[in-house]
């Protein structure tokens, strides 16, 4: 496609941004894990940890490579799984 | 796919289905207090109809997925049933009330505005068409939980037509 | 305000009514409930805009799971306005951005 | 550092259930909530569930959830925390952290953990679903039952299982108006009966169509919606809506990422929408000291959620040797 189309323009990863078009544009470079996209997009890496786009970037990895949703690594999980401002991280847990 | 099933699919009662109950004819007519229409035409998992009724008409289920069968010989047109429907799938229809065109249905009701006894409401059918107009004779809430029953008086000839009011 | 007078099943008891400031105007809102429903009520449904497309976000999953609802709060940025409860003279504003982290002080401390 | 006998993350349907079976045999549980009330999805539920009396059927979501923390409340050792997320799980010391309103930080050390995290809403791709009222389902049910809140003035519902026909039900009864409803298959995917009671009430339901477009610079103005053909693809005439809200009720996903960083086994399960822990019948993961419940565990309704919930409870209780009530 010359243009950019309207699809290209979905927002994926309403955290940091990441569009239907660049997901498909890596994931046809051979980008085809969760992990991966992760690496070059940030896409999940916003303060959602990508529990608003991983089951769209999933579903996108197995209709352009044909594997499927099941045997695509869904990426690593790690915590916090939520944000925490780090002053309260450095206050460090409670002493009671 | 055909138009009826077409209908079907989204929601609306389109020919005789099972689980869709009417009362036979001649023992309707002569009915006082009218007797109990329910369309329920899936095997869900659900069966207060049964365990509310007080005369044991929704015979017992085998299996809690079945479709509500009715004993019409029991069936007093309580509402109780109407009342505590989860999915509002239950109508009783008195054909003995008023004068030969009239009838009156008892329709289950949780919207606003709040039915008051002598208003006029409009009468929808399944597709939520206005269809007739309607007088509420009365409002009862059998199971004290806001979910009411309205007794509306409607043109005889339309009672396998109307499904629910709309209080205007 | 967009409230529900009546209700066919429900009664609604409402908290204490307090007011709080949004981008400098100031609002009304019930004490307790979160601030992006006291924010709703009042008509607002901008509540920050995206660092890279400037897109605006608003409310999408109530329950403090997506982030799409993070405004500043009392000067602090990130905060899941879905279920932060509100309370009278808060200052909320649109986050614009990231959002600046304020520097570590006791302030914050209950 | 804190300590408990029973850790239940979630205060849902599933997590009390949980937490009261295992208090119920004399462990002292600890409870977290990240909302700002107790009882999860079940408080914005006004519909009736289906069911038999034993489930409650014929009963409001919401009251069950006030009979539920009413049966909790009957036990002295339990602790629960509102406004309250578990962020984290070290597996190297079994440890859980968790962050009370934004500023307070502490961590507790369970013997035994129930996870009954939930779910959380899906979406679609379409141009400008980013947009503010663009909003899932059970955010529209907390704004109007939990808080009163009109959530707009006229709605397009996408997506016709129960959750879409139900919040379509009770988004009239919160005096919106429904403009229809969209589902992509050829039929309404939730009870019949569900439908029924929204198309007497005037509502259209488009089936094989789509939304193929939000309209709006700031927030949603419009929707634009289109049939679609047997591979999913839009044709035909678009129609535009005049709608202030767009209500995603698209599917759920389990919440498992405190099952992913305990290293619990996962498995990819389609009827249960996505991964979920690979548990026994006691709903215990492959790691030996958490259970898991509810829609985090798969899902499934809010009744079976319950049930998932006790039988989580009294396995734990089990493991920590109270089986059996004195």
């Amino acid at each position: 496609m010359p243009h950019k189309s309207k699809q290209d323009e979905i927002i994926i990863c309403r955290c940091e941004e990441v569009t239907l078009g660049e997901i498909r544009e890596w994931i046809e470079k051979g980008y085809d894990t969760f992990d991966e996209l992760k690496r070059v997009l940030r896409v999940g890496m916003g303060p959602c940890q990508g529990r608003g786009c991983r089951d769209l970037v999933l579903r996108e990895i197995s209709r352009i490579s044909g594997m499927k949703i099941s045997e695509i690594p869904p990426g690593r999980f790690r915590p916090p799984s939520k944000p925490v401002k780090l002053g309260v991280l450095a206050k460090g847990g409670d002493d009671e | 796919m055909t138009d009826k099933q077409k209908l079907f699919n989204s929601g609306i009662l389109t020919e005789e289905r099972p689980g869709a109950v009417s009362p036979p004819r001649d023992l309707w007519e002569n009915k006082k207090n009218g007797l109990v229409i329910i369309e329920c035409p899936q095997r869900i998992p659900c069966n207060p109809c049964h365990t509310s009724c007080p005369t044991g008409a929704v015979v017992p289920f085998d299996d809690i997925n079945d479709q509500p069968q009715i004993d019409y010989s029991k069936c007093t047109g309580c509402a109780r049933c109407v009342a505590v429907c989860p999915g509002l799938a239950c109508f009783v229809v008195d054909l003995t009330w008023g004068d030969e065109s009239r009838a009156l249905m008892k329709l289950p009701y949780e919207m606003l505005p709040s039915p008051e006894e002598g208003r006029q409401v409009d009468c929808l059918n399944r597709e939520g068409n206005v269809v007739a107009k309607g007088t509420i004779v009365r409002v009862t809430e059998p199971m004290h939980d806001k979910t009411k029953v309205v007794q509306v008086e409607v043109p005889k000839d339309l009672v396998m037509d109307i499904r629910a009011i709309k209080v205007v | 305000m967009k409230l529900i007078e009546e209700h066919p099943i429900l009664d609604f008891k409402h908290g204490k009514r307090v007011t709080f400031s949004f981008d400098g105007r100031q609002l009304e809102g019930y004490e307790g409930e979160p601030i992006a429903a006291a924010l709703h009520a009042n008509g607002v449904k901008v509540y920050r805009e995206t660092p890279v497309r400037k897109q605006p976000r608003g409310f999408f999953c109530a329950i403090g799971k997506c982030s799409s609802c993070f405004m500043v709060v009392d000067g602090v940025p990130n905060v899941r306005t879905c279920i932060t409860p509100l309370k009278e003279g808060m200052h909320v504003e649109t986050q614009r951005g990231k959002g600046v982290i304020p520097a570590i002080t006791d302030k914050g401390k209950r | 550092m804190r300590e408990t006998d029973v850790m239940v993350i979630g205060g849902g349907p599933a997590g009390l259930s949980a937490a009261a079976e295992a208090a119920s045999f004399g462990c002292d549980v600890t409870l977290v909530e990240s909302d700002l009330a107790l009882g999860g999805q079940l408080i914005k539920q006004t519909h009736k569930f289906f069911g038999s009396k034993d489930e409650r059927a014929g009963t409001r979501g919401f009251k069950i959830s006030e009979l539920l923390l009413e049966e909790l409340s009957g036990y002295g050792n339990v602790k629960t925390y509102t406004n309250c997320t578990a962020t984290g799980y070290y597996p190297e010391d079994g440890v859980v952290t968790c962050v009370r309103a934004e500023d307070e930080y502490f961590k507790i050390k369970p013997k035994k953990i129930v996870m009954a995290t939930g779910a959380q809403e899906r979406l679609i791709p379409f141009p400008n679903n980013h947009l503010p009222g663009v909003y899932g389902a059970g955010a529209v049910q907390t704004l109007m039952n939990v808080y009163g809140v009109k959530p707009g003035d006229k709605v397009l519902m996408v997506g016709a299982g129960n959750i879409g026909l139900i919040v379509s039900y009770q988004l009239i009864q919160a005096g919106v108006q429904v403009a229809g409803i969209v589902e992509a298959m050829d039929k309404v995917g939730g009870y019949w009966v569900h439908a029924a009671k929204v198309r007497r009430l005037g509502v259209p339901i488009y089936l094989r169509h789509t939304i193929v477009e939000a309209i709006g610079e700031q927030y949603v103005t419009g929707a634009v919606i289109q049939e679609i053909d047997e591979r999913f693809q839009p044709q035909g005439e678009r129609k535009s809506l005049d709608v202030d809200i767009i209500c995603m009720a698209v599917g759920l996903s389990p919440t498992c990422e405190l099952l992913w960083q305990a290293g619990c086994e996962m498995v990819f399960v389609p009827e249960l929408c996505g991964y979920v822990a690979q548990r026994d019948r006691n709903m215990r993961t492959s790691h030996k000291d958490i259970w898991v419940a509810g829609d985090a565990a798969g899902i499934e309704e809010a009744s079976s959620a319950m049930v998932e919930g006790r039988i989580a409870g009294v396995s734990t209780a089990r493991a920590l040797g109270r089986g059996t009530h004195e």
